[in-house]
């Protein structure tokens, strides 16, 4: 808590469990290697320090850390649970879509589940595999539960306090390459003003780059170049919160520029592009220049070693659709 | 060694299931506890109400009126007398699907009960005052839902147990293993009853798993595995009282593996009879647990036939009342599928 | 084999199956009550007593199922697994979309598996949750994996024993509700000219209903509606492979028609409609009259009862839908 | 009962870890058959190779020239004991991750081994002819794949038997249940070896689980157990030789679990310091693996002195040979990521 501070998105994340287990005794922390080491990142890092019998290291057993979530906060906790890697989630997937999710409407109420899970994701580090996966496209397909996942560290903090907050169970997607490397504002005290709405991350009246999570980054990196070697101005709207999508917010950003770009890390066949895409053309008929182009990862597993780049969207990629919807009529 | 303490307990170190009462309802083991007088009427007249209520809903099916039914005839001692071992006032129930009687048992009135079954969805939810958590259709998911809630219970220190209950085919689940192994290192207040009714669906227990006795499994979690006779109610209420103390005492979970058999069919849309010999049915039979039960309490004199021919009637005017009331509770309308999505 | 017959979903399928194993003894078949009950729904009836020592009934564990097949095609059989709803294939997803998915690619060829995953799925028999829910979006999106749906008796044959035939993973989705209410007559010794391309089930030039598996018949049901009561002309589009999708077929059944309308039982958001959606305003810029609708799920879990007849897609529903595109100019 | 053979047979009812040569190099059970002499030849020679393969890869990946890398440094003896029991012309290899000696030993060139490592990846393949999964990155996804591996075996009767790998961490996983659940059920011949190395990451086996031993799980799937000392060469391939010959006998699977200690990081990414004690480590280190089967085979008149010094020598040249080779294979092009999707 406090006054606004400049932290990196680790930081930002580790100050929202921090506050957020400060605030309520209900909150508890577990997950493989998160007490004594921290995390393999180092999230929870001081953690169980500060909160001797909140932090628990766990068993190798993602499903077992997902089914006991829903236990502890049906026993009247709010637990906060790491999944090591998103990809390995996977291996809980049958807790995650059958049991977290649908808990409140089997009980028709008399069981809410305020749990949220933590997970890192995204490219860019070289990682083993499945370790980079992004499966944001099939975490949406799955009603009753929501998915946040920030690109800056304030939203690290603001969305991180609101997940744990949220009376329903929220997967937060962490975007590890952005960790160390993204720093920026912090407002603690005032964090619930940010909401929970699509933010324009940069301004521009010529086309709107469509993202979340790590590719919000790509996107303004493509934009910078944009506006610099070829005069486009484009806007860029982070997503934040990507199930339940802000419709409003996405298409009162969309309408005004009519010229689209979604760019994702996941694969683009069934990815979450796929519904921006279909959201809008639904919702602004005739308004919206098509088509809407989708820059993502292609329709592969995800490669080993430097073969990361190819896979990954990179700001020439999104640069090129961007020029190619401008040049429309 | 836990492991050997529920062994010597159950006083067989072959692991034979532990048994109270023979089959004709002789008491085999009186050097062990017995449950009050009042234990044992309660007992009969919820495995009575059981089985009636197994009939009746049987029937209902068949009528076209409710949907799938499991029933859990033949198996009542296994889940009543473990059931009768825990105070719902504290304790947590996390049942698999067919423990009828439990659930009634735990707080959930039967005229809800019934309710579910005809699809009145709100008129069904679990009353808030109840710790229960409503039935599982996915096998296995519920155990590490137990854990957690035990596991809650001891972070929070509020002392009550909880009793899940899962059947032979869900220990072949990932879940179950996780879910006892995350259970055996929080040591938390749970205790797990397998119901062995020696089949999944058609599969029997023989093709399940080459463990000579599920509740062997134990070990390899760290904590004690009780096998009993689960036809037995005195046998299955005594080690689940055990299992219950320890767990209060902060001694961490025991398995307790219930073994009997699933006289009926797997649920109303199942035909047993292209998968099993109609005289492993016949033979079964003979280990009726109500009829075990019946002949100890009429030996012991805690009732009369008077008065369990009463009790026959009692139950099914019980079921009839409730059910009436069941039907007066209103269809969901459509908008119920947009309703307990997300919290507003 | 043998002379073209007359046959319901479910003896398409068995007939597949009793083909397949007939060809080749590497064909082996598990799953859970797959042999002596021959299924729930009875499909792998009287294998086990054809073939004895290839039917195996599995363990009440899908993760060793998936798992199993993975080590089973690698040690030179063509397994074929059943899981017993599609709903459980989540208790396998990680073997699923970490390992069968992927084998090929990890080894860079040196393995590739020749697995067929069978598993019931869809609404409108009343079954207990988690047993009519529809996961092609997800499956959809994972790289490595092929998905088939038959609509009718003619594809149980033909796209089984295209599934069982091919070199890597593929899901087969069987519309329960289908099973024993769908009959058709069933090509043998021809079904590889059915390919695998999506295909027409009906002609209309009005407009073009595009679907798959159960809802196909939705849409045929639909059709003659609007023929009947609006005198519009529809086409219904089976896409019968649903990854990877036949974008040539789609595309050209579209193009001609320019009104399209997606149907699919699988919830909305991030659901495979959108995928087609997003597909056909890209490859069809201009082409196709906007918006391109879909009558889909709700995002709500799957409800339990008689509430199925709300959450599904209904012929009312479709021909609503279709009646807004016509009425575009 | 198949679970006493397993410890009538370590000699050890407490199921204390079989040990056969004390970490002097003491042989403590002579009682006990001993590996041919060029058995225990060939495994000091592959120890001290991986050993040299740990710091050459561990210096590489400093260096920035390879991605992370986990070292099996301590663990040698539980790798190449129980490999070299195997026959890899028949027999399958279903690694975990960092079994790199194994890998070895089964066939695939340390040329190709380190062309993984430094991202050559078509190089890295595989050859067809030798009998082995790649490395697994999901822990304990490998097992029930070698699980079907060696089910198909014996549907076929090929007769390979399949050797599997796993940590104590994998052992929570619920694939590792459902996998030795499925292999006792089908009797497959396949010889699991846990390679308790006492961490998963940063989790001490203590976290992982409340079972006093990992081997005793084996009760629960209906096959023995044993558990062994892990730094002892000749204990490991004693107990795996027996296993191979029950699963080839047609027996079914054995679980072995070897205990040892990781003396090593993780990966080139963790600081084990951060989260276990050093005393600990030096005590681990005088138990070393290396140096007790080297005592031993100088004692035993199997190798002289210059011979070891030899190997080190030769292990460092043949290793340089192989990364030279290994960096002229050309590097992957953006487009392999387009190839081998699906087949054409
Ligand atoms: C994860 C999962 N897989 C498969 C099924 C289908 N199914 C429903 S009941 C059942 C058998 C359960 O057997 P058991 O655990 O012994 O319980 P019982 O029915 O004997 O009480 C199966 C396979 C399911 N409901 N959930
Ligand atoms: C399913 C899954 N969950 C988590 C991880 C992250 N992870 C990588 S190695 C490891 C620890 C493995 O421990 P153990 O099985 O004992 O093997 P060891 O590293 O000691 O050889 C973890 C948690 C993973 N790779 N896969
Ligand atoms: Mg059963
Ligand atoms: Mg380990």
């Amino acid at each position: 808590m406090g006054a606004d501070r400049e932290l990196n998105l680790l930081q930002a994340i580790r100050a929202a469990l921090t506050d957020a287990m400060d605030d309520s005794d209900r909150v508890v922390v577990l997950g493989q290697d998160v007490g004594r080491l921290g995390g393999v990142f180092r999230v929870t890092e001081g953690l169980d320090d500060r909160f001797p019998g909140r932090v628990f290291d766990t068993p190798l057993a993602e499903a077992a850390i997902v089914g006991a979530s829903v236990g502890l906060a049906i026993g009247g906790l709010v637990p906060v649970a790491e999944v090591q890697f998103l990809g390995f989630l996977h291996q809980a997937f049958h807790q995650v879509t059958q049991q977290l999710a649908r808990y409140r409407f089997r009980s028709r109420g008399r069981f809410h589940l305020p749990v949220t899970i933590r997970a890192p994701y995204g490219g860019g580090l070289r990682m083993p595999e499945f370790h980079a996966d992004s499966l944001e496209a099939q975490l949406a397909n799955t009603p009753g539960l929501k998915v946040f996942a920030p690109a800056f560290p304030d939203d690290g903090y603001a969305l991180l306090r609101a997940a744990i907050r949220d009376p329903d169970p929220v997967v937060f997607l962490e975007p590890q390459r952005l960790y160390r490397s993204v720093r920026g504002p912090v407002r603690f005290d005032t964090f619930a003003e940010a909401g929970l709405g699509a933010r324009l991350r940069r301004e521009g009246d010529d086309l709107l780059l469509v993202s979340w999570g790590p590719t919000v980054h790509t996107c303004l990196a493509a934009a910078d170049e944009l506006q610099d070697l070829h005069g486009v101005r484009s806007a860029v709207l982070d997503l934040r919160v990507l199930s339940p999508i802000d419709r409003d917010g996405l298409c009162e950003a969309a309408a005004s520029r009519k010229r689209v770009v979604v760019v994702h890390e996941g694969v683009r066949t069934a990815g979450l592009g796929a519904e921006i895409v279909a959201t809008l053309q639904e919702l602004l008929p005739g308004t919206i220049s098509l088509p809407i182009l989708r820059v993502t990862a292609p329709d592969s597993p995800y490669p080993p070693g430097r073969l990361e780049d190819a896979f990954l969207p990179s700001s020439d990629k999104v640069v090129e659709a961007a020029l190619q919807a401008v040049s429309r009529p | 060694m836990t492991d050997d303490w529920a062994r010597d307990w159950a006083g067989d170190p072959n692991g034979h299931p532990l048994q109270c009462l023979a089959p004709d309802g002789q008491l085999v083991r009186p050097d062990l506890p017995r449950p009050a007088d009042d234990v044992v009427r309660a007992a009969l007249r919820l495995m009575l109400l059981s089985r009636a209520l197994d009939q009746r809903c049987t029937t209902l099916q068949r009528q076209g009126r409710i949907g799938l039914y499991a029933p859990v005839l033949g198996q009542e001692a296994a889940v009543v007398g473990s059931h009768l071992a825990i105070d719902p006032a504290v304790d947590w129930l996390v049942p698999a699907s067919r423990e009828q009687p439990a659930m009634l048992r735990h707080g959930w009135p039967l005229d809800r009960l019934l309710a579910s079954l005809l699809g009145r969805t709100e008129a069904a939810r679990i009353p808030d005052d109840v710790k229960m958590l409503p039935r599982q259709q996915s096998i296995a998911t519920q155990l590490p839902h137990a854990v957690g809630i035990a596991w809650a219970s001891s972070i929070r220190g509020l002392g009550g147990v909880t009793l899940a209950y899962c059947g032979d085919g869900a220990t072949s689940e990932g879940d179950f293993h996780e879910a006892c192994n995350l259970a055996g290192v929080m040591r938390v207040p749970l205790v797990l009853v397998i119901i062995n009714n020696q089949y999944a669906i058609s599969t029997p227990v023989s093709k399940q798993t080459r463990a000579g006795r599920l509740a062997d499994r134990a070990r390899g979690y760290g904590f004690p595995g009780v096998a009993v006779d689960g036809n037995d109610l005195l046998a299955v209420y005594e080690v689940t009282r055990q299992a219950v103390l320890r767990a209060r005492a902060g001694q961490g979970p025991t398995m307790i593996e219930a073994v009997t058999y699933r006289v009926g069919f797997h649920n109303t849309s199942d035909n047993p009879s292209l998968y099993r010999d109609p005289a492993e049915v016949l033979e079964a039979t003979a280990h009726d647990p109500v009829a075990r039960l019946s002949a100890y309490a009429l030996q012991a004199g805690l009732v009369n036939q008077d008065a369990l021919d009463a009790h026959e009637i009692e139950v099914r005017a019980e079921i009839d009342a409730a059910l009436e009331r069941a039907l007066s509770y209103p269809a969901p309308g459509p908008d119920e599928i947009f309703r307990h999505v997300f919290g507003d």
